[in-house]
């Protein structure tokens, strides 16, 4: 029933955010899709997901996007494609859909009673992240220092003064 | 999951006092059937906090507006009820009969789902904040990592505020609201981070509990370490910012951009701007509290008789007259020393309060512990000063486009 | 040190704070509508007619010159000249203003419309607590709201008041003397042509100041 | 239908939606939304499995998770920074108006 709910306000947020026309109409519904998501991700047991989705995508990448946006005026033409190219686009996307939904449903690895709700508790996580996975966190914190002085380099870049 | 387990209704009578909300919602919830019974639970303790958050909040505005007053030698509100003690009610009042205005090329939708959106983060956040002794919504796991997730979503909505309005200042509001934010979230979380190291939880009930005791007639709160004083105030100039209060209400900046992101809300949804922005700072204060000033534990040993609730409320409201003692004193800062200050000074320090936090918990207990620490705190602290005054004062500062 | 101006700062207030609950003197605030400061005698709101004797239509010295509707800057005087005429305060026969309107709401107090009236017809009064329930027509004045008599120009403004009556009744006596000469000139002689009104060139009313 | 193959045809539906935002949008910040439901379509398949899947004990989906956001964040922070960089060059947003090499 709530996973009903969520799933179909995610999926709402998430059409929404690739057909509007206003650029910030979509970051919000975005922003909706991924609550509902972090919603789902609470129902199947996984706190720290749906609190870490929260915090990094409603509190910062969906922040980050609306800057963007605001910094880069929009230019007057809707993003939208040709027919030709909408229609092409339309049909590859239905065969993805279609050929996954079909893989789903038929397959019968999936058709298996539901095991008892597993237990992720924060200290789990934490001495999974610093014994077993203590090194993909240390190449984790690496990129992400590199991409914030990287996008900081990108973006700081003034451009010259033509005399 | 309430952490009003239902089987602890075994109490002698100093405990009863402690624990007379506890037992008067189990009380209530008995008469209801079973199936009921944790909806109606809930339902009462989110009455309690909206109702009791509420009343503060009425509070607040009374005594902020008078303690500003008295700091500038004036009165303050004295004309409804007695000294002014109505006043809030009469403020409640005119906002709810006034007119609600919305520009006419506004974005409705989003102009009226933003003051919404604020209130019910600024209330979401109150969940996991325990008041009391087993009085809390819910004991989350990772009850801390819930604060900042849904005080993240305050962003958005004050975003949605300043662009739905189609106002100039509204978005410049709402940009620089983002903008200071986004910064001071980062030594917020970092400086609370040392909390939870010396924890290794993420449950404001445990942090709470893992403060409980005292040496001599010190208690174990945090705030009696080096790092947990650093730390503090860290967290207190971060939550600062983050409510936007002076010195660091920019977003605001009366003087500038007349009010921010809320130039254009009137009426009842400038009053739910207000009240987020209150609730935020409860909110925060309350999170200060639970992590650095023991909860609601007692801060002597021969006080523990008096309820844990009233020791919560008591600190909460120093920390708010702190609030207004600083507004009262401080003129509002400029956006560069804002930033040069984030950067410069929060960051850094927040980022050596782990260390000295580290140093701490691994060295033996003695003075030499207390002596190292105090200086891995004040040396930092006295070189990134000495930077900040005289980056911050002394440099020339350069218009790029006024000239 | 960083933070030794803050605290500097937090002490200051703090005195205040406490201050204010022990010294009285620090509190400055009057609480106005019990407590009200005295006003000086130069001050000034809004313009009024000013008429003499009992009757205001009368007496009113205003002659309808319209100088003062063309000299005000945000433009809130209204005036329509009469077609008959009536004796004026030195006994001429001249114009009364039909209707005199002023926008009080569009006023700015400059006091311009004095300073160029040549009849002294209009002074500024010092009533101030004007609200009405009617923002557009409970402040649009007419001439029956804008006349006062002379002796509340004198409880108002009394040295300016005193000044402008002992000016005026120099006047009269001036014009009487003027008339009385005219007339045994008349006798005696074929009659001249009327003699001009003396204008009371530039009677300052801020001489008062 | 059993709860995991509902969480994967979410997933699915979610994951086509973000494919069609980069198939058929212009903007380039459309299209990096696009990618991040793509990338959110990607977690909560491996948040599906963790829960219903045969080691959840192991907490591997979780992680796979928490490294996944920290890589979609930096993904976003740079993507960003560079629509904006190709902004202050060619004065657009839109993908196909970015033809040519020259800055």
């Amino acid at each position: 029933m709530l996973f009903t709910i969520f799933a179909a306000l995610t999926v709402a947020g998430a059409v929404a955010a690739i057909s509007l026309r206003n650029l910030v109409h979509s970051v919000l519904s975005l922003i909706l899709a991924f609550a509902g998501l972090a919603a789902v991700y609470l129902l199947l047991g996984a706190q720290f997901i749906g609190f870490a989705q929260i915090l990094v995508y409603v509190g910062a990448v969906a922040i980050l996007i609306v800057f963007t946006i605001l910094l880069t005026r929009n230019d007057g033409t809707f993003g939208h494609s040709s027919q030709a190219s909408w229609n092409l686009g339309a049909l590859i996307v239905i065969a993805v859909f279609g050929t996954l939904a079909w893989a789903i449903h038929s397959s019968t690895a999936l058709h298996h009673a539901p095991p008892p709700q597993p237990e992720a508790t924060m200290q789990q996580i934490g001495t999974a992240l610093m014994v077993r996975f203590a090194l993909p966190l240390e190449v984790i914190g690496l990129l992400l220092t590199a991409a914030l002085i990287g996008a900081a380099t990108i973006a700081l870049h003034e451009k010259q003064e033509r005399p | 999951m309430t952490a009003l387990s239902y089987n602890s209704l075994h109490h002698s009578s100093p405990q009863a006092a402690d624990q007379i909300f506890v037992i008067v919602q189990h009380w209530i919830v008995g008469h209801a059937p079973v199936g009921l019974q944790p909806l109606l639970a809930i339902l009462l303790s989110v009455v309690a906090i909206v109702g009791g958050f509420g009343l503060l909040f009425a509070i607040t505005t009374i005594l902020e507006r008078k303690g500003l007053g008295r700091i500038q030698n004036r009165y303050g509100p004295n004309r409804v009820g007695f000294f002014g003690s109505l006043q809030p009610i009469a403020d409640a009042i005119k906002s709810l009969t006034k007119e609600d205005i919305v520009p006419q090329t506004a974005d409705k939708l989003v102009h009226l789902l933003a003051p919404i959106l604020l209130v019910l983060a600024a209330f979401s956040v109150y969940a996991v904040l325990p008041v009391g002794r087993n009085m809390v919504l819910v004991n989350l796991d990772a009850g801390v990592l819930f604060f900042f997730a849904i005080g993240s979503v305050t962003e958005v909505a004050v975003f949605m505020a300043g662009w739905s309005s189609r106002n100039k200042y509204s978005l410049l509001g709402a940009m620089r609201a983002i903008a200071q934010m986004i910064s001071y979230e980062v030594p917020l979380i970092l400086s609370s981070l040392t909390v939870i190291m010396a924890t290794g939880s993420l449950s404001t009930v445990s942090i709470v509990e893992k403060q409980a005791g005292y040496t001599g007639i010190l208690p174990h709160w945090f705030i009696f370490t080096p790092w947990g004083f650093a730390g503090f105030v860290l967290f207190m100039i971060a939550a600062t910012a983050e409510s936007n209060r002076s010195p660091f209400d920019l977003p605001e900046g009366e003087s500038e951009i007349i009010a921010g992101y809320y130039i254009e809300y009137s009426g009842f949804k400038f009053a739910l701007f207000f009240l987020g922005e209150y609730l935020g700072m409860f909110a925060i204060s309350g999170l200060a509290i639970t992590l650095f000033l023991g909860g609601w534990n007692a801060p002597l040993p021969f006080l523990t008789w008096v309820p844990s609730y009233l020791w919560f409320f008591a600190k909460l409201l120093t920390l708010i007259v702190a609030f207004i003692w600083v507004r009262g004193t401080l003129p509002r800062l400029r956006m560069d020393q804002l930033m040069n200050f984030a950067w410069k000074f929060m960051l850094p320090m927040a980022l050596l309060n782990l260390i000295t936090a580290a140093v701490w918990h691994f060295m033996p207990a003695g003075p030499v512990r207390w002596l190292v620490s105090i200086v891995l705190v004040v040396v930092p602290y006295t070189v990134l000063g000495r930077n900040q005054m005289h980056k911050g004062h002394l440099e020339k500062r350069v218009y790029r486009f006024a000239e | 040190m960083l933070g030794e101006g803050i605290a500097k700062g937090l002490i200051e207030t703090a005195r205040n704070f406490l201050g204010s609950y022990v010294n009285k003197d620090r509190l400055t605030t009057v609480q106005y509508p019990e407590e009200r400061l005295p006003q000086a005698e130069a001050t000034r709101d809004f313009p009024f007619l000013v008429y003499d004797g009992e009757d205001w239509q009368a007496g009113l010295r205003c002659v309808g010159c319209q100088i003062c509707e063309k000299e005000c800057p945000p433009k809130c005087i209204f005036i329509e000249k009469s077609t008959d005429k009536k004796p004026d305060a030195v006994g001429k026969p001249q114009f009364y203003p039909a209707v005199f309107n002023i926008d009080i709401s569009v006023c700015m107090s400059c006091q311009i419309c004095v300073k160029v009236c040549p009849f002294d017809a209009i002074k500024m009064d010092t009533a101030f607590e004007l609200s009405t329930y009617d923002r557009f027509g409970g402040l649009l004045w007419d001439k029956a709201k804008l006349a006062k008599p002379n002796q509340h120009y004198h409880e108002i403004h009394p040295t300016e008041a005193a000044e402008v009556d002992g000016r005026l009744a120099d006047e009269r006596a001036k014009a009487d003397a003027k008339a009385k000469a005219a007339a045994e000139a008349k006798a005696s002689a074929p009659p001249p042509a009327t003699p001009p009104a003396a204008p009371p060139a530039n009677s300052g009313v801020s001489s008062t100041s | 239908m059993t709860p995991l193959s509902s969480c994967l045809l979410l997933s699915s539906l979610l994951f086509s939606v973000g494919f069609a935002g980069v198939l058929m949008r212009r903007n380039a910040i459309l299209i990096l939304i696009g990618i991040e439901l793509m990338l959110n379509a990607a977690n909560l398949n491996f948040i599906a499995f963790w829960r219903y899947g045969s080691a959840p004990e192991a907490l591997t989906g979780v992680m796979f998770v928490i490294f996944s956001i920290g890589v979609a964040a930096a993904e976003a922070a740079v993507g960003l920074a560079l629509i904006i960089s190709i902004y202050r060059h060619r004065k657009t947003t839109q993908i196909d108006r970015m033809n040519s090499m020259r800055g």
